[in-house]
This record gives C-alpha cells, structure tokens and sequence, in this order.
C-alpha cells in the first residue's frame, strides 16, 4: 500500500498547495494574511459543486470545464470585490486592522454562503464518478485524484513561469522583496495588490472547484483547509513560493503517513513537526 | 576607552565600512566628518550595537564588545542618540526622559507601583531636562516639539543613560541656522559637567572647529585624517573630499 | 494617604457606582441575564490582559484561546482526576500556574517575531493546542470536552445547588471581586516603569533597545502576564459555562477575544471590558433573533474597522497617532 | 376543558384503536384511564406548550439527518393540535439549529430553559450535544429529553452497579448504542462466521469511540477468534477521507465497523466506493440505515446495516402494524421521502412527552409540573411505528433491534434490507439490566 499512501500525501499536497499559493502570495506583494482565504475557497468549491449539479444529467467528464471556470470567477470576483471595498481603505492603517477586517469578511461570506446555496451539504461527485479508477501496482486508485495532482503541477508551474518570465510577475516579486524599495521605482503598488489579491481568490476559488467533487460542499468548508495553509505558509517561510510547495508536501505526507501510522494522533504530529521546524528555524524554511 | 580596530561591515556585495581604526580617549570630544555615504552613521551603528559587525573589533573600557548585545553595551555606559529622531511619541517629554532614567537605575522590572510613586526620578528628570533648556515642555508630547527641541530631547535621552562615552549623530541636523549654536552650547556644557567622553557627527565645520578637540575624517569607509581641527581643515585632500575643492 | 489619593483620584466615585452596580446585579436582572454579565466578566479579564500585550505592547496575538482553555482545561481536568481538589482556592491558583507555564513555552517562540509573524505564530501555536485537547480523547475527552461541576470553597461545599442559584449567589461576588482584583493589578502594571517599558517598546523597539530594556524579553514578560489573565478568565468561565470543549482554544475563539479588544478600543484602559461585555450580548442577541448572525457581527466588525476604529470606549486621539506610526518606523 | 371528556374522548379513541384506524389511535396516544379521583383541581395554563426541538438543520447532517428529524416534529406536532393538543394546550414549536458546536448548544440550552422558559426541550443528535446539555436539565430545572444521541455513558455512572436515574429531568427516548453495537455482532456471528479480521473507522467523539468500543468488546466474547487490524478516528465532519480509506485498505479487514453518521457516512461511502474499499472489505454500519435512500442505486449491495432499533420504513411488516404504514404514508405524502430512523426517533421522544403529560396530568388533576411529568415517563410503555418502547427508572428508553444486508430490489429505486436476512434481536438480548455498565454486562455472558 506504500505507493497509495504516498500518491494520498501528493493529492492532498496538491490542493493545499493551491490554496498556500495563493494566501502566499497575497502575503508576500501586500504584506496581509488573509483570514477569509478558506472561505474564497468554499465560495469556489460551492460554486462549482452548484454548476456541476445542474450539469450533473448525463454528463461527461467535460463537464469539469464550466465548473472550474465559474468556481474561479466566482472566487475572483469576491476577492476583487473585498479587495476593493474592504482592503483598500485599510493600505495605511496598522495590521490589527487588516487583520481583523478579513476576520470580518470570514464571518461575512460564512453567512452569504448560507444565503446563496442554503445551508445543506451539496454531493457533486459525478466526475469523481466518471472517471473511474485506474490500477497503481495492483492497488485501485481513483483517476479523478491524479488528475488534481496533475492539474495542481501545471497551475504551480504556470504561476511559477508567470513569476519568472512576465513584467507583471517580476513586478510582484519585486513588490515582496522590498515594498519600499519598489515603490521608490514607481511600481504603481495599489493596482499590484489588487491583482495579487484577485490571483490569490481565484487560486483559492480553482482549488476549491477541483476538490469538490471528491467531497461534499459544506458549510465552514474552508476551515480546515485554510489552518493546514497557515501551517504550511509558517513552515515554508512567509511570501516563499518555494516554501509553499515544500510546506505542502510536507503536510500531505505527514496526513497521509500519519493516518496510516499514527492513527490517533495524526493532527496532532502535524502541529508537532511545524512547532519543530519553527523551533529550529524561526523564520520557515525558506523564510528571509 | 573605545578602541575600533580594523573594523568591516559588508552589506550584500559592497563594503560599507573598510577597515578603520582609531581610539576614543577618556573625556575626549571627538567629531566624525565625511562625505555622505561614507559610512559615519553605519559607524555609529555598529558601535552601539545597533548593527551587526562583519569583522574586526570593537573594545569599550579595555573589554571586546564586539558582539555583545546592545543591552550590555548601554549597561557598560555606552549610549546614543539618532540623527533622525527616535522617540517614543506616546508619551510625554517627562515620560521619555524617566523612561531611561528606570533603565539606567535598573528598576524598570518594578511592576507595582505608578511611575509616579518614584519622586527621586521624576525630579532628577526634570533637571536634566531644565539643564537641556527643555525643562518647560515636560508636559508636551513629542510630535508637537519643534525639530531642534526633539534633537535636544533625543541627545538628553541618551544622556539620562548616564553613559561614559555618548555618541551623537549630527545632534544639530534638521535644527534652524541660528539655533545650533544654542544647541550645542546645551549638549556640549552638560557633557563637560558630567565629564562624559562624546563621539560626533557633524557637517558643520564651524561646529566641528568650535566645539571639539580631535577630528577624524572618514571616507569610503575608511579614516584618511585625524588630527586636531585647524590642522585638517589645512589639508588638501581633506578639503577635497569635504568640499569637493581643489587647490 | 496622599499616595492613595493619587492612586484612585476622580474616578473614585465612577469606580463605587460600578462595583455597587456590579454587585446588586443580581437583584436587578434576571438570571440568565445575570449570566450573560458573567460571561462577559469572565472575558473581560481576559480582555485586560489581552490588551496588556495588544493596546501596551503592540503583538496582535491570533491565539489567546490556548491560554484560556490552559485555564479552563485546568479546572476541568481536576475535576475529573482530582476530584477532592475541586475547591475554589486550589483551581485558581492551578489554572494561573498552568497558563503561566504554557503561555511561558508558547512565548518564547512567539516573541521572536513581531507583526504578522508573530499573530501567526501565536495562532499556529494555538492550534497546536486545540490539536492535543482535540485528539487526546481519552485524558481531554476530545471534542466532546469536559463538565465543570460546581467547586467547592474552604471546604465548604454548594452541592445542593443548582448552578443558577449559585452562580447568582455566591460564585457572583467571588467573580466580581476577581474582576476588580485584576483590573487593579493590571491599572497598576501598567502606570508601572515596566508598564511604560512596554509601551516604550510599542512606541518604538528600536529606540527601546538602545535605551537598555530587553526587548524581547519584556515583550515575554508581557506575554506571560496576558496569558495568564486568559488563563484566569478561562478557569472562571469554565465554572459558568460548567462545559470546556476544545473550541476555546480554536484560532477562531482568539478571533473573537481580538474584536472583544477592538469593540471596546484599545487605546483606552477599560474599553477592552466595556468591548467584552458589549460583545457577548450582541453575539447572543444576534444568534437569538437571526439565522444569519454571523453576518451581523461580522458586519458590525467591518463597520467598527472602518468608521469607528478607536472602538467604542474610543480614544480618538490615540487612532491618529497609531495611524501614523507605521510610516515614522519605516523611516527609522 | 374537564377531566370527564378528556377521558371520553382517550376512551373513544382507544374503542378506535381496535379498528382500523389503528394508526391514527396510536399517534394521538391515548392508553390512559383518568382516575375518578376528586383530586385538587390544577389549573391548565392558557396559552400554547412552549416546545423546543433542537436538530441540526445546517450542514453535513442536516440533509439526511437533522431535517427529517424536525420535518417528523413539524409533522406531529400538527397532528396533535389537530385532536386538540396535549390537555386541551396547543403545541407551539420552537425549532433551533444544533450545529455549532457544544460550546454554543450549553449556551442555546441555557437560554431556552432560563430565558424562553420553554417546557420541554426534545432534541439532540449529536452524543457530545447530549453529554454536555443534559446535565443542565437539572442544574437549570428544565425538561430535555434527547431523542437521538446514542452514547451509552450518558446515563450509565462509572461502576456496576450505578445509582439511577442519572439525571432527574434528563431522558432519552431511545435505546443507546448498545443495542446498534451488540445486534451488529450477534448479526455477524450469526451470517459471517468466518471472517478473521476485522478494523473501525469511527468519529472522534464519544459517539464513535464508544460505538467501537461496544462492538469489540461484543465481538471479542462472541468471536474471540477475530483480530482487530486497526482502527481510525476522523473527526466528526471530515470531508476527505481518502487517506483513512486508503489505511483501511492497507489492513484489509474483512469487516470494517463505522458508526459514522450524517453527511460524513455519506462521504465515507462515496469516497471508500470511489477507491474501491468495498470490494475488499465488507461494511459494518451501527446507523446505516438512511444512507440507501441518500445515496441512491450507487449504494453497494451486501452491506450490514444496523437500523438503530427497529425502524425501518418495511418494518414491522405494514399489513401487522397499521401504525407504521400509516406513518409511513403520512410522512411519504408530505416530504416525499420514507422516513427514516430520525424520523421515528422524533416520533417517539414526541409521543412520550404528551403520553408522560397525560398520565401525569390525570393523577393530579391539571396541569402537571415538569417534576411530576418525568416522574410519570418512568416505567412508560407506548406504542410508536416501530413496535414497543419503554422508559426504564434509568430514563432511558429500551428497544429490539433490527439488522440486515443491503439488496437491489425491483420495487425501490435504492437498495432495501434483503427481507430473507433480517433479524430481529429483542430488547433483553441486546440491552443491559438498569444499574449495569453495558461493557460490564457483556463481559459478563456465559459464552
């Protein structure tokens, strides 16, 4: 079974890398956590699972396209939204502030949420389903997961490239490296965030929409999700997108092995490996 | 007293600080010039622990406080001041001053009694700041001072540490033309009074001639001169590099 | 008698007409009103000490919940191993000792970093916490937590009572009395040289440095001392709620500790109460009167950062310079 | 309204009950014969009994779970007013969410008995709802019965034999997890003798640890032979299982235990069919019951399901039991579903609080207290669409149990319980005499 547990840790490396990515992101160009990623992510996720439902009658597996595509936008479009109305006037004011009002937003889209979809679980497993499984050392394994891994890599490089090679990315990065020093360059920092902030939703939105057909969309479905992204984050190093995936293989590893090992106290061993890294390391792996 | 050796401060590739020594002898006013950029305030930094050094040594009272902590630094009379003011704007000019007073008499730990309570500190505060001439703005809080009243309060800040040796980083910069003598006059008396030995940057030459013994010129971060003040302000290259004249 | 006299000076009068207010409460309102109030004692003295490190110190911790449920746990963990220790004047000074050693270990990693790093760290270190309380069912009782009965004192022992009958009689005063010991010792920590070293450190690190205070390690001090306040809270919340369960150390709990502290305002001593007091009836009316009450409190929460941001108690002329002080430290 | 034509009325419904409205006799409830005492008249309060139902209507056990439960409350609760209330009262339903967490349902509770003052509190799926909200029917002086939650300590105490009732003015109108956990073991026994292995994966929470717990110690007198591979412990609300399900996979069990239920069973079940758990390992659900009618024809044929007690949509037999056909139907017309064992569950927490207020009400002439109330739930015997239920002085209720293996039929469109493999284990074989731990009393069969 080694090989399942190991394909296990990198499926769910792969969409808490997403979801870091993104959260690290909007830290490293804006200098903000952002406490309301986990609920872009829900907004995604539910987005999709509605888009797939509707779809859902005879369906083939295409029908994933329209449901990533509008669970981003979607996700996108609540982050430019926040970033606009909420963010933005908080550019000069001091972290408790910042912190606190996408504690506000967290609070705020749990609720719209409700009012959107209601408050029960949505099961959209048709491509889950569809997809069927395919035969990994003679372990059944479910196709659909590679396919998120798959998906995770070519996002991550994509993002990474974009980073690399575009002005835009450039710009960012030099943004994260020293705000001062880029503003001083005349990087028009204001409209940067914004963009940083929207990329960062809608990573969080794609994520969200290529997990939910494995499970069901639920309400403070983006809870968990967006602690093992701040575990990751403060392991890898804030900002690092280095450090993100680094972090996020550790934690897909640690769940994995850990559930197959260390059954009952599997959470736990995770905190604990992050405590030990922090201990060793105070600023994350790949942190400045 | 203070004794810099071959000291080095490498930030990234390029080298701030190459190699100066000199000494720093009791009771001694010392004045730094230079160039911009040629490392006087990055000297001062490392000096008070501020920054960390790359190499070389740094020994205050015939010990290596190379890399001591800034805390032992100040424990050993060690104190400074920042050329662009550093103070604490919640508080008033009294709360600034006592707070160093309490680090300086070690009863910054006392977590009982108001601030209030310790009378012998808040009057010897308000001396102090009557003998920097500020005595009449205890009450006002900091952004509401003019820029020479703050370079004052900062300079008597460090000064409240009680310090053997007091570095000032252009304690008259930002201050109007007419004032800085008046300033200087105030810092370089109370020093005297308490027999402090004083490390300063200074621009001004009119200062710098007035009111200290030594002068050490630094450039590239190197020293090229030290010698009494009349007899660099005679030198060529000295001029040169100050200046920007050539004879 | 002139020391006393500058010790409790104009206020004294506000000051009597609170505690007397305070105390005849249980005449006054009706029982789960009266509870209500306690809960929101109980966090206000959190709040104190939370402020001690947020509004003096300047560290934004996003996991004061751990220090609470330290405290809390530790009266409920007794009760379930040491049942004849279940008295009043043991399980305090227990939860203090237990919130003093695990705000003590968490600290010391915490303290390292300011801003973000810290908040983050202080949160992770929290979900570390609510990760042993959570999967360590069978000493914890994992998420199902613990019951709190109702403690003895002195040996004397209020078995007979239903909780609303004590918790309105005696357990009443006992609270209060705390509150108002708290907050005394934190009004007197504060107007403290190491009370003005903190704030000096907020203020300005750099500048408190070099004017020989450790920073970091007064920055641990401060962090003790609001961990343990959580903590106490906690203890004295877990006989009110009689149920600890591992929410309160969730990061999500701390959250709401941090718009507690904000609702009141930060820049003024007691707004962080008036903020703990005001927060609990509004969460609770807001729950009573709509399915959607997250979204009220979340909005209130937004509007407060936007248009109120000195909270309610709001000290107006402290936001103006806490606004500008980001720009002055990057200039330094 | 008098003593006399309350009496008249009990009385001709009972002549009703003889016929064929069986059913409808059964629902308003009747069994009681006023005394004809000249006992001090009390008066009956005017206004509506207040009545708060607490289930989970957000979230993962909402949908399958919660909302049936408060559908069949809804659903009752106008049958009743309907033949004129409890003593001539209307029911006023108060309906809350239990999602939120313990912390917040101590804080609901509290504010329901202290604040609304509401009469009874019926409700609770959740065991760890249940452990921390039923303490406070006596500490706050309020009536709750829970209706749901399974957690065998909450009315046991910590050594044999314990001290009952427990709580004063705290029930529980069902049986506990005894009765899921030892008929699932008699049931394998019985139709699986072979297996050697066998693992669990239940939710972290009294609920789940005390379901495995029941169980192994059952199998292990039953079948000492069998090894237990592992055991997992997913926290109630989990949405990937996959790594659990691939764990599980790696132990290869031959039965694998879950008492999971709500949203996280119909999770598990998608994701374990999704990895192809299934076909190595056979399921054993101490609350399966719900889920084929959830999930639908994907739902694997050949697994154990327990129905946590006899209720069970064909069970008993509809042409034997009129009161579940016409319970059945009633709740099939409005909501369009079969009920499931919520929905009876409700049913009967419903039924024993007007049948307690009856009986207490004719012994004392009026409207009764809440002491007198419970003290008239003990030693009750009623009638529900699923056969018998009693109230033991332990206040907890004793059922049979039904198990049975999931089958594709041509008459459902999901799977149904195989009507040639269903066992009926009464009440005496599957709980444990009041005053004795259930662990105790199972280590104690002669085996």
């Amino acid at each position: 079974m080694w090989p399942i547990y190991i394909l296990n840790g990198l499926y769910f490396a792969a969409f808490i890398f997403l979801i870091s990515l993104g959260l690290n992101i909007i830290l490293g160009v804006m200098g903000l956590l952002n406490l309301a990623h986990g609920s872009l992510y829900a907004i995604g996720a539910f987005m999709a699972a509605w888009t797939i439902t509707r779809l859902a009658e005879g369906a083939s597996i295409f029908i994933l396209l329209p449901a990533l595509l509008t669970g981003t936008a979607l996700a996108a479009l609540f982050g430019l939204f926040m970033e606009y109305f909420l963010i933005r006037p908080m550019y000069k004011r001091a972290l408790e502030y910042q912190l606190l009002i996408t504690f506000g937003a967290l609070m705020l889209f749990e609720d719209v949420i409700k009012m959107i979809w209601g408050g029960e679980a949505i099961y959209a497993s048709t491509p889950f389903v569809l997809l069927g499984r395919v035969n990994i050392l003679g372990n059944p394994y479910p196709a659909y997961f590679l396919l998120v891994m798959l998906l995770a890599l070519v996002v991550g490089v994509l993002i990474w490239l974009f980073m690399a090679k575009t002005r835009i990315g450039v710009m960012l990065r030099a943004i994260s490296l020293d705000r001062e020093m880029a503003t001083a360059m005349g990087l028009k920092i204001n409209r940067l965030g914004t963009f940083s902030f929207v990329l960062g939703a809608a990573l969080a939105g794609f994520s969200g929409a290529l997990v939910v057909p494995t499970t069901p969309a639920l309400l403070g479905f983006g809870m968990e999700p967006l602690i093992l992204a701040f575990i990751v984050v403060v392991m890898g190093g804030l900002g690092s997108l280095k450090g993100a995936l680094i972090g996020s293989l550790v934690v897909g590893q640690t769940r994995s092995l850990g559930i197959a090992f260390f059954p009952e106290i599997e959470l736990a061993v995770m905190f604990l490996i992050a405590a030990a890294i922090l201990v060793a390391k105070p600023e994350g792996l790949f942190g400045r | 007293m203070l004794k810099v050796t071959n000291l080095t401060k490498d930030f990234g590739r390029s080298r701030i600080i190459n190699r100066p020594s000199f000494e720093v002898g009791k009771d001694e006013i010392l004045s730094l010039v230079g160039p911009n950029g040629a490392g006087k305030t990055t000297l001062v930094n490392l000096i008070s622990g501020h920054i960390k050094v790359t190499g070389g040594i740094i020994e205050f009272l015939g010990q290596d406080i190379t890399f001591a902590s800034p805390y032992r630094r100040i424990k050993m009379g060690l104190a400074r001041n920042f050329q662009i003011t550093n103070l604490f704007e919640n508080g008033t000019v009294l709360d600034n001053i006592r707070i160093c007073l309490f680090s300086n008499y070690g009863k910054i730990r006392r977590g009982i009694l108001p601030a209030t309570h310790y009378k012998a500190i808040t009057e010897e505060a308000t001396e102090l700041l009557d003998i920097f001439g500020i005595g009449n703005k205890e009450k006002l809080f900091p952004p509401s001072l003019s820029e020479g009243d703050k370079k004052i309060l900062d300079t008597a800040m460090a000064f409240a540490l009680k310090p053997k040796l007091l570095l000032l980083d252009e304690p008259t910069s930002g201050v109007a033309t007419g004032d800085k003598f008046k300033v200087m006059d105030t810092i370089v008396a109370a020093i005297k009074k308490e027999q402090v030995a004083c490390m300063i940057i200074e621009h001004d030459m009119d200062i710098v001639s007035d009111y200290t013994d030594r002068v050490l010129v630094l450039a590239e971060g190197n020293i090229i001169a030290d010698g009494k003040p009349k007899d660099i302000m005679a030198e060529s290259n000295v001029k040169e590099i100050l200046f920007g004249v050539r004879d | 008698m002139a020391q006393l006299k500058s010790f409790v000076r104009p206020g004294l009068i506000i000051y009597l007409v609170v505690i007397s207010g305070f105390l005849f409460l249980p005449r006054i309102v009706s029982t789960f009103n009266l509870i209500l109030f306690q809960y929101g004692i109980t966090f206000a003295i959190v709040a104190l000490g939370f402020n001690l490190l947020l509004g003096y110190t300047g560290l934004l911790s996003f996991g004061h919940g751990a220090y609470f449920a330290a405290g809390a746990y530790g009266v409920a963990m007794t009760a379930k191993y040491f049942p004849d220790l279940f008295s009043l004047e043991i399980l305090i000074p227990i939860a203090l000792l237990i919130s003093f050693l695990i705000s003590a270990i968490f600290g010391f990693v915490c303290v390292r970093h300011t801003k973000i790093f810290f908040a983050i760290l202080a949160l992770a270190l929290s979900m570390l916490l609510y990760a042993l309380l959570f999967k360590f069912y069978h000493l914890t009782g994992g998420s199902d937590g613990l019951y709190v009965k109702i403690p003895m004192l002195f040996g004397h022992t209020f078995a007979n009572m239903r909780r609303p009958q004590f918790l309105s009689g005696f357990y009443h005063y006992f609270l209060v009395g705390m509150f108002f010991a708290a907050y005394i010792v934190m009004k007197c920590i504060v107007n403290s040289p190491f009370g003005k070293a903190l704030q000096a450190i907020r203020d300005n690190e750099v500048r408190a440095e070099l004017i020989g205070i450790r920073v970091r390690r007064y920055r641990l001090y401060a962090f003790i001392i609001s961990g343990m306040y959580s903590g106490l809270g906690g203890a004295l919340w877990g006989f009110v709620n009689g149920h600890v369960t591992p929410d309160v150390s969730h990061w999500i709990f701390s959250g709401e500790l941090v718009y507690m502290t904000l609702l009141g305002g930060f820049g003024v001593f007691a707004g962080p109460v008036v903020g703990a007091l005001i927060f609990n009836f509004l969460k609770l009316y807001a729950m009573g009167s709509t399915e959607y009450w997250m979204f009220i409190i979340g909005a209130t929460l937004i509007i407060i950062v936007l248009v109120l941001p000195g909270g309610v108690a709001g000290g107006l002329a402290r936001l103006a310079s806490r606004i500008k002080q980001p720009s002055d430290k990057g200039a330094a | 309204m008098t003593k006399k034509e309350i009496g008249r009325r009990d009385f001709l419904k009972k002549a009703g009950a003889a016929g064929v409205a069986l059913g409808s006799a059964g629902i308003a409830g009747g069994y009681i014969t006023p005394r004809k005492v000249a006992a001090q008249k009390r008066a009956i309060p005017k206004g509506p009994i207040r009545m708060a139902a607490v289930s989970f209507l957000t979230g993962a056990a909402a949908s399958p779970f919660g909302i049936p439960g408060m559908n069949t409350y809804q659903m009752m609760a106008e049958q009743y007013n309907k033949q004129g209330g409890i003593l001539g009262r209307k029911i006023e339903l108060l309906s809350y969410d239990e999602a939120g967490g313990v912390d917040a349902q101590v804080k609901l509770s509290r504010k329901l008995i202290l604040d609304d003052q509401v009469d009874v509190t019926l409700g609770y799926i959740s065991s760890a709802n249940c452990k921390a909200v039923l303490p406070l029917s006596d500490e706050l002086g309020g009536l709750i019965m829970a209706y749901d939650c399974g957690t065998h300590e909450l009315m046991e105490g910590t050594t044999s034999p314990y001290k009952t009732p427990k709580y004063s003015l705290g029930f529980r109108t069902k049986a506990h997890l005894g009765i899921d956990n030892i008929g699932l073991a008699l049931y394998i026994k019985k139709y699986f003798p072979d297996i050697k292995t066998m693992g669990g994966i239940n939710q972290d929470y009294a609920w789940g640890r005390e379901s495995w717990l029941i169980f192994e110690t059952a199998m292990k007198k039953l079948m000492p032979h069998v090894k237990v591979v592992g055991t997992w412990w997913p926290p109630l609300g989990t949405t990937d299982f996959t790594a659990h399900i691939s764990a599980l996979m790696g132990a290869k069990p031959d039965i694998v235990h879950s008492s999971l239920w709500g949203g996280d069973a119909v999770t598990f079940s998608k994701q374990a069919q999704g990895m192809g758990l299934i076909e190595r390992s056979r399921m054993a659900w101490s609350r399966g019951e719900p889920y084929p009618q959830e999930v639908g024809k994907e739902y694997p044929e050949e697994q154990i399901i327990c129905c946590a007690g006899t209720h069970y949509f064909l069970y008993p037999p509809h042409d034997k039991w009129p009161l579940n056909k016409y319970f059945v139907e009633e709740y099939r017309k409005r909501y369009g579903k079969y009920p499931t064992y919520p929905c009876y569950h409700a049913y009967q927490a419903i039924a024993v609080y007007k049948q307690a207020v009856e009986k207490a009400g004719a012994l004392v002439g009026g409207w009764p207290t809440i002491e007198e109330i419970s003290k008239a739930v003990v030693g009750l015997s009623i009638q529900t669409p699923s056969g018998h239920l009693m109230i033991r002085e332990d206040h907890n209720g004793i059922e049979d149990v039904l198990v049975g293996v999931s089958k594709m039929t041509p008459d459902f469109p999901f799977p149904i319980l195989d009507p040639q493999r269903m066992e009926v284990y009464p009440a005496h074989m599957v709980n444990a005499p009041v005053g004795i731990r259930t662990v105790d009393w199972i280590n104690s069969w002669q085996s």
